[in-house]
């Protein structure tokens, strides 16, 4: 069993944890925390991806930009009425059974495409670095998504202030 | 699987010996930190500080350490348990792990990653959490409130502090820590004279995201009793503590690796300057030697004796950064041992600035700061990335002299600036309808 | 300076004034009075002198090209159609100005008469209200009829003809608050409207004849026999309609003796020396249409002088100064048709020049009296004034002994000039008669005129004591005027001076291209003339002079040695008397016939309107669509809104049990997309499914 | 180095746990975070992707879909607070104004 192997299982592991506990817990904050240890495991498996640039991205933007978002509106919304109420819906049996069968054939299909992708193919190592790397294409190929995306974010940023803010 | 282990230590051996280092160190720097400024503090109100630990208080900072450890450790009835003990580890944890991408040398670094300012940023960034969950946890509306605060305060003058980080890397060219460092040796310049706006950028904000004054609101006593702290007591707290003054060292590393030359000392390749290597070593030198020259006036045996060792040490601590000076340049020690001296250097001065900004300044009001950071910072910041790129471009395309062109730009930014503190002082002005809240 | 600079550029001397015009109607009320006199007045001189400059450079021109024309745009580009005759033409008319020997003429006196009456209306309107109305009235007239004489077709030429109307009536009813004066305007603005509709038609009719309005096309049409002589003596005719209207004549004249209302400078430019000629202009203009219509041109002879006599008649016996000069306005304009109708255009235009000199100087002189005696107008009030304001009333001696026509002032040229046309106009007794009526005018104009000066400057003192006092000689400016008019109306004559004199009638000659028919041969014409000189002609002079100086003497007799005759002799023959002062009762004649009949009809109509149309037509139409809302409303209620109402209720029954799916809670969304999402992955699955299953039993 | 299939086995077990969290929970926060589980397991696929390919497409669609996450959340939460103000819950299944 290699080091990779480890990493993988360690990593991976606690991401699902994380993720059951984040439904799970009844309290929003411990949702948060553990949604993100979920993240921060998830960045793990990235790096271990040589996907460095967006392992900081994903702790910058998802666990230091939007969950501190969502805990400060747990915080600004008062949870205690919240806490003592029913916290499953009424469909929550038949909807964990819907979720599970279509885990299932999604995990049949993949079980039986499972030959398709064993080992990714070996590949030299790029010379430039991975940022390097995703400047030039981002820069180059996807222009122009990377404009509209920023354009959505403005578009989200004014539309949240808006809603967010009191009528006065 | 075992063997894949302790290969996979061996392979990474010195980095783990950094890293176990830095984690034993760190706490000690920190309270030497607290040592210090509290002299600064006594020497500014012309006092003489802790002068009863140990000779000159030297050993102040461990007599404290211990004081805490053995304090009791209250946690809040109501309070939620699980979370009130993570936070304080949260943060310190984000500080502490943010030391693996700093280069305190050319080899003294636990990792030189691809990505390293980002990563830094990243895992600062992170330290956010610590404050928010410990103020809420805690149940009590002042820290509620003090977390609430800092948080708003940390996010808002990171978005500052990150342009003006990135006003360096357009200069640098690279995220890694180490690359940044050789950049500034190869265009010969240190980045705070290319980018200067950006420079002061960074600094009020890097005080601001660390909490401190003038822009401690979170902890303002008078305000808020210690703000998210408040209910902390005890080896918590310490953490806290520990947690804050690493943050204060890593922003001010971070700093002096992006602006201040990093870990070389001035003018690395001027070869007739090349007796500055000698300098570290003269100076502890001259050190040690007040050591012993104080010694035999110490008021009591056992300060005569503590004296004479602290003295002792700082003699070995000379004769290490001579040996090494005398080593031939090719030798990597060298190069990491004296590295490791001038980066300290420079990161203390830089914290010796903050407590002058600290003792010098009043606090400010939370609305004037978030005005100042959103009305004033913000803008200057990305208008200063605007204009070092343009600089950068017009020395690149249009192959204008260098130094033209960051001049011309930066001329042209701080315009803007004064621009945008004149609207403000116009807005805020009781004249045109005061402040708004 | 290019050469001919002044011929490209003529069609700027209209513009100097509309520019002043403009500015004074709408910012003038801002302006001091010293900046509009200087603008209005300036403008007014600058366009003198371009008139004056192109003038100039056409007479430098050789005989044969005097003309020039400047097209600024297509005005009226109406396209194709067909004429009268079948012929298809392209019509348009154009902004065009056109200078030929005869607007050269026109322009010149319009121009200059112009300029100094403005210089004179500076002194006299001075302590006016409303001066920088009357002065942007007073220029859009001159803007006006500049267009008028510039014009070089029919169409602008109306549009000019239209714009003076318009400024005399603003001009007539300038003291609006008095009631007389806007009466007299509008009387003014009426009558001319009934002339402008038969020159209006003439227009129409020239248009469906010959699809063009351009002169210079026009008269070629016209010489090739365009049309037939009645044609013709229809245009013409419509045409005079038109003039008659504009210029005062039988039986339009009535309106211009009440024009006198208006300020005196307006009397002089409008109602003297330009706008009333507009009518001999637009008759010489259109020359070659009347040369194709003898009947109309003796139309034309027999109206002119019947207005002649008629109005020289009535001015015998007026007592208001500016009435009697009004009449003798009528009466001269009565002589240029006169002219016209006996074929001497050249000398109905020449009379047109000279009387403009010295009618324009008598009305302000006359002005200038009234001013003298601070309002006052009738001449019964007057007398003796020669000692107190001597150059008035020295310069209106001599205008009163030019148009008398005493050689060698210019009112004898003109006058004589047309009474030895007529005469020798070859023909039977008709042209004699008129020639005998033309002489008997000349006698009672003489007559008049003396009367006038005489009751005005001589025998003794009528004065009123409170006026007595403030009898004053105008200011400089108005005197400087009458000076130069006077010079004018002495020498005005002299470039008309005919051969018999042994001057070589140069206006004749200069004139002459214009005048169909005798383009070339004038010179000699004129040669001929210079050849043998008719004895006739210098008896006739003589004779004129004679009748002229027995009106001025009779004028003596009864006015200053026995002033009392008159009265009495008014008194012994009462009827004739009354007669003429009531102007043979005109103005009562055309109120019975036109205007109460006009009235009349006015209140028939407004009565039908009343009955048929509102309550008929309005009401009824009010009442059935009231009847038919109500049906529709019955309609709407039941049968429409019903039937909505039916779906509403319909779709409601329908949408109870589909709606309880919608239960708004985003969960059961959710779930059911996750169900939809499901199906589509097992059907995507269900053969591989299906061989998993034979596997499994297997 | 692991097999592409484990990284795609693990993203489907977080997208069905996201998917669970999303139908059964009630608080609307929980249920914003069970959707930025979803939004990560496809990150995983992206990025497992990319380095099967070898190309570093992959990451860069990751980085959108980390910005959809963020525009999303932003949006999301401010719809809550604004909720809250009005109705005093975050409950989803009370929040059916727009039933019928």
């Amino acid at each position: 069993m290699s080091l990779d192997q480890i990493f993988f299982y360690f990593f991976g592991g606690i991401a699902i944890l994380g993720a059951v506990l984040t439904v799970t817990r009844r309290n929003p904050v411990h949702s948060a925390v553990f949604l993100i240890t979920a993240l921060l495991a998830t960045a793990g498996i990235f790096l271990l991806q040589r996907a460095e640039f967006l392992f900081a991205a994903q702790i910058i933007l998802y666990v230091g930009g939007i969950m501190v978002l969502f805990i400060f509106v747990i915080m600004l919304v008062d949870i205690d009425v919240a806490l003592r109420r029913v916290q499953f819906t009424r469909q929550r049996w038949v909807a964990l059974l819907l979720a599970l069968v279509l885990g299932a054939q999604v995990a049949l299909a993949l079980w039986m495409g499972r030959a398709g992708f064993r080992l990714p193919p070996a590949r030299p190592a790029s010379t430039e670095g991975n940022t390097e790397l995703i400047g030039r294409v981002l820069f180059q190929s996807y222009m122009l998504p990377f404009e509209i995306a920023s354009i959505l974010l403005l578009v989200a940023l004014v539309g949240a202030v808006m809603m967010a803010k009191r009528k006065t | 699987m075992i063997q894949d282990l302790i290969q996979f230590m061996l392979r990474h051996l010195w980095p783990l010996v950094f890293g176990v280092v830095i984690v034993a160190v760190l706490p000690l720097l920190a309270g030497y930190v607290v040592l210090m400024e509290r002299k600064v503090m006594a020497d500014m109100q012309a006092r003489l500080g802790p002068m009863r630990v140990g000779p000159h208080g030297l050993l102040q900072p461990i007599a404290d350490a211990v004081k805490l450890l053995m304090k009791e450790d209250i946690t809040p009835d109501k309070a939620d348990r699980w979370i009130f003990w993570l936070a304080p580890l949260i943060s310190v944890t984000a500080a502490m792990a943010a030391y693996a991408a700093v280069p305190f040398g050319p080899v003294f670094q636990v990792a030189d990653l691809n990505v390293g300012l980002l990563f830094i940023t990243a895992v600062m960034s992170m330290g956010i959490f610590g404050i928010i969950l410990g103020g809420w946890s805690s149940n009590s509306h002042y820290s509620l409130l003090g977390a609430l605060r800092s948080s708003a305060q940390v996010i808002s003058y990171e978005t500052a502090v990150g342009f003006a980080i990135v006003s360096g890397l357009l200069l640098a060219g690279t995220l890694s820590m180490q690359k940044i460092v050789q950049a500034q040796a190869e265009q010969q310049v240190w980045f705070i004279f290319l980018a200067p706006v950006g420079f002061f950028l960074y600094l009020v904000g890097s005080i601001a995201e660390t909490n401190r004054a003038p822009f401690d609101l979170p902890e303002a006593e008078s305000e808020l009793v210690a703000g998210y702290m408040t209910e902390y007591s005890g080896f918590r707290w310490a953490i806290y503590f520990l947690g804050e003054y690493a943050a204060m060292i890593m922003v001010s590393s971070i700093a002096v690796t992006l602006f201040l030359g990093g870990w070389m000392r001035p003018f690395p390749n001027v070869s007739w300057l090349g007796f500055l290597d000698f300098l570290p070593a003269v100076v502890t030198l001259g050190v040690a030697g007040y050591c012993f020259w104080r010694a035999p006036r110490q008021p009591v045996q056992i300060q005569k004796v503590v004296m004479a060792l602290f003295g002792a040490g700082v003699l070995l601590v000379a004769g290490v950064l001579g040996w090494a000076a005398s080593l031939p340049e090719t030798m990597t020690e060298r190069g990491g041992i004296l590295g490791a001296f001038w980066f300290l250097l420079k990161v203390f001065s830089y914290i010796y600035g903050f407590m002058w900004v600290r003792f010098t300044f009043p606090r400010f009001r939370f609305d004037q700061l978030m005005r100042l950071g959103w009305h004033i910072l913000i803008p200057l910041s990305i208008v200063n990335v605007v204009g070092i790129g343009t600089a950068l471009v017009l020395a690149k395309q249009m192959h204008w002299p260098r130094w033209s062109a960051i001049s011309l730009t930066t001329a042209v930014t701080l315009l803007i600036a004064a621009w945008l503190v004149h609207l403000e002082l116009e807005r805020t002005s009781p004249a045109s309808g005061g402040a708004e809240a | 300076m290019p050469t001919e600079y002044f011929l490209q550029h003529i069609w700027l001397i209209p513009l100097f004034p509309l520019a002043t015009a403009f500015l004074m109607l709408l910012i003038g009320r801002q302006l001091p009075n010293k900046a509009v006199s200087v603008l209005c007045v300036g403008s007014v001189g600058v366009s003198f002198v371009y008139s004056a400059g192109a003038f100039l450079q056409l007479i430098a021109r050789p005989v044969e090209q005097r003309v020039a024309e400047v097209v600024l745009f297509d005005w009226v580009p109406a396209g194709p159609f067909q004429t009268a005759g079948g012929v298809v033409k392209d019509f348009v008319a154009e902004w065009g100005l056109l200078l030929d020997p005869l607007s050269a003429v026109m322009i010149l006196v319009v121009t200059g008469v112009g300029f100094l009456i403005h210089f004179y209306s500076i002194g006299y309107m001075g302590h006016e209200g409303g001066y920088y109305r009357f002065f942007g009235y007073m220029n859009l007239f001159m803007f006006s009829m500049l267009t008028l004489v510039m014009a070089n077709n029919l169409l602008l030429m109306f549009v000019g003809w239209e714009g003076v109307g318009l400024c005399s009536y603003l001009l007539i009813g300038f003291y609006f608050l008095r009631k007389s004066a806007a009466d007299a305007g509008k009387k003014a603005f009426i009558v001319n409207r009934i002339g402008d509709a038969g020159f209006l038609l003439g227009i129409f009719l020239i248009i469906s004849l010959f699809g063009t309005v351009k002169f210079t096309e026009l008269s070629p049409l016209i010489a090739a026999g365009g049309a037939t002589t009645s044609q013709m003596t229809a245009i013409a005719l419509l045409l005079f309609v038109g003039a008659t209207g504009k210029s005062a004549q039988i039986p339009l004249y009535v309106w211009l003796p009440d024009a006198m209302e208006g300020p005196t400078p307006v009397s002089a430019l409008i109602h003297a020396a330009t706008m009333v000629t507009a009518g001999v202009y637009m008759v010489v203009r259109n020359n070659a249409i009347y040369q194709q219509a003898p009947m109309a041109m003796e139309t034309v002879a027999i109206i002119g002088a019947l207005t002649a006599i008629f109005a020289a008649s009535m001015g015998l016996v007026q007592n208001d100064i500016k009435r009697v000069l009004a009449y003798s306005t009528i009466s001269q304009l009565g002589y240029m048709f006169l002219a016209c109708g006996v074929g001497a255009y050249i000398a109905g235009i020449f009379h047109l020049m000279t009387h403009a000199f010295f009618k324009a100087l008598l009305f302000l002189g006359s002005g200038s009296v009234i001013h003298a005696m601070s309002g006052e107008q009738d001449m019964r009030k007057m007398g003796a004034l020669w000692t107190k304001i001597p150059t008035t009333a020295k310069t209106m001696f001599v205008g009163a002994l030019a148009i008398a026509g005493i050689p060698p002032l210019a009112g004898f040229f003109s006058k004589d000039e047309i009474l030895w046309k007529t005469f020798s106009r070859e023909g039977e007794l008709f042209f004699k008669l008129l020639w005998v009526t033309g002489a008997i005018t000349a006698a009672m104009t003489a007559f008049y005129m003396f009367r006038l000066v005489n009751m005005t400057f001589f025998g003794k003192s009528r004065v009123d004591h409170e006026v007595e006092h403030h009898i004053h000689e105008s200011p400089r400016t108005m005197t400087y005027v009458l000076v130069a008019l006077a010079a004018l109306s002495v020498i005005g004559g002299w470039v008309g001076i005919p051969a018999a004199l042994g001057g070589g009638n140069q206006f004749e000659h200069f004139l002459a291209p214009v005048i169909a028919g005798q383009g070339g041969e004038a010179h000699a014409a004129a040669g001929v003339a210079e050849a043998h000189h008719d004895p006739m002609e210098y008896l006739l002079m003589v004779v004129s002079v004679a009748l002229a100086l027995g009106g001025i003497w009779l004028a003596r007799f009864l006015y200053v040695q026995r002033a009392e005759l008159p009265e009495r002799m008014a008194a012994s023959w009462k009827g004739l008397y009354q007669l003429l002062y009531r102007k043979y009762y005109m103005d009562e004649i055309y109120d019975a016939v036109f205007v109460n009949r006009t009235k009349d009809l006015g209140t028939t109509l407004s009565a039908f309107d009343a009955t048929v149309i509102d309550g008929i037509g309005v009401d009824g139409a009010a009442w059935f669509t009231r009847f038919t809302s109500k049906i529709s409303i019955w309609w709407d209620t039941w049968i429409v809104d019903g039937l909505v109402n039916l779906t509403a209720i319909v779709v409601r029954m329908m949408s109870y049990p589909t709606r309880l799916v919608q239960t708004g809670v985003v969960g059961n969304y959710a779930l059911l997309i996750v169900l939809g999402l499901l199906f589509l992955l097992g059907y995507s699955l269900r053969n591989p499914v299906q061989n998993l299953l034979q596997n499994v039993l297997r | 180095m692991i097999p592409t299939s484990h990284y795609l086995f693990l993203s489907l077990m977080m997208l069905t746990v996201g998917i669970i969290g999303v139908l059964t929970r009630r608080n609307v926060i929980i249920i914003l975070m069970s959707i930025e589980l979803i939004l990560n397991a496809v990150n995983i696929n992206l990025v497992a992707f990319s380095r099967h390919f070898g190309t570093v497409d992959g990451q860069i669609f990751a980085l959108f879909v980390i910005t959809a996450a963020a525009a999303e959340a932003a949006v999301g939460l401010g719809i809550i607070i604004a909720f809250f103000r009005n109705r005093e819950t975050v409950l989803a299944d009370e929040m059916d104004l727009l039933k019928w």
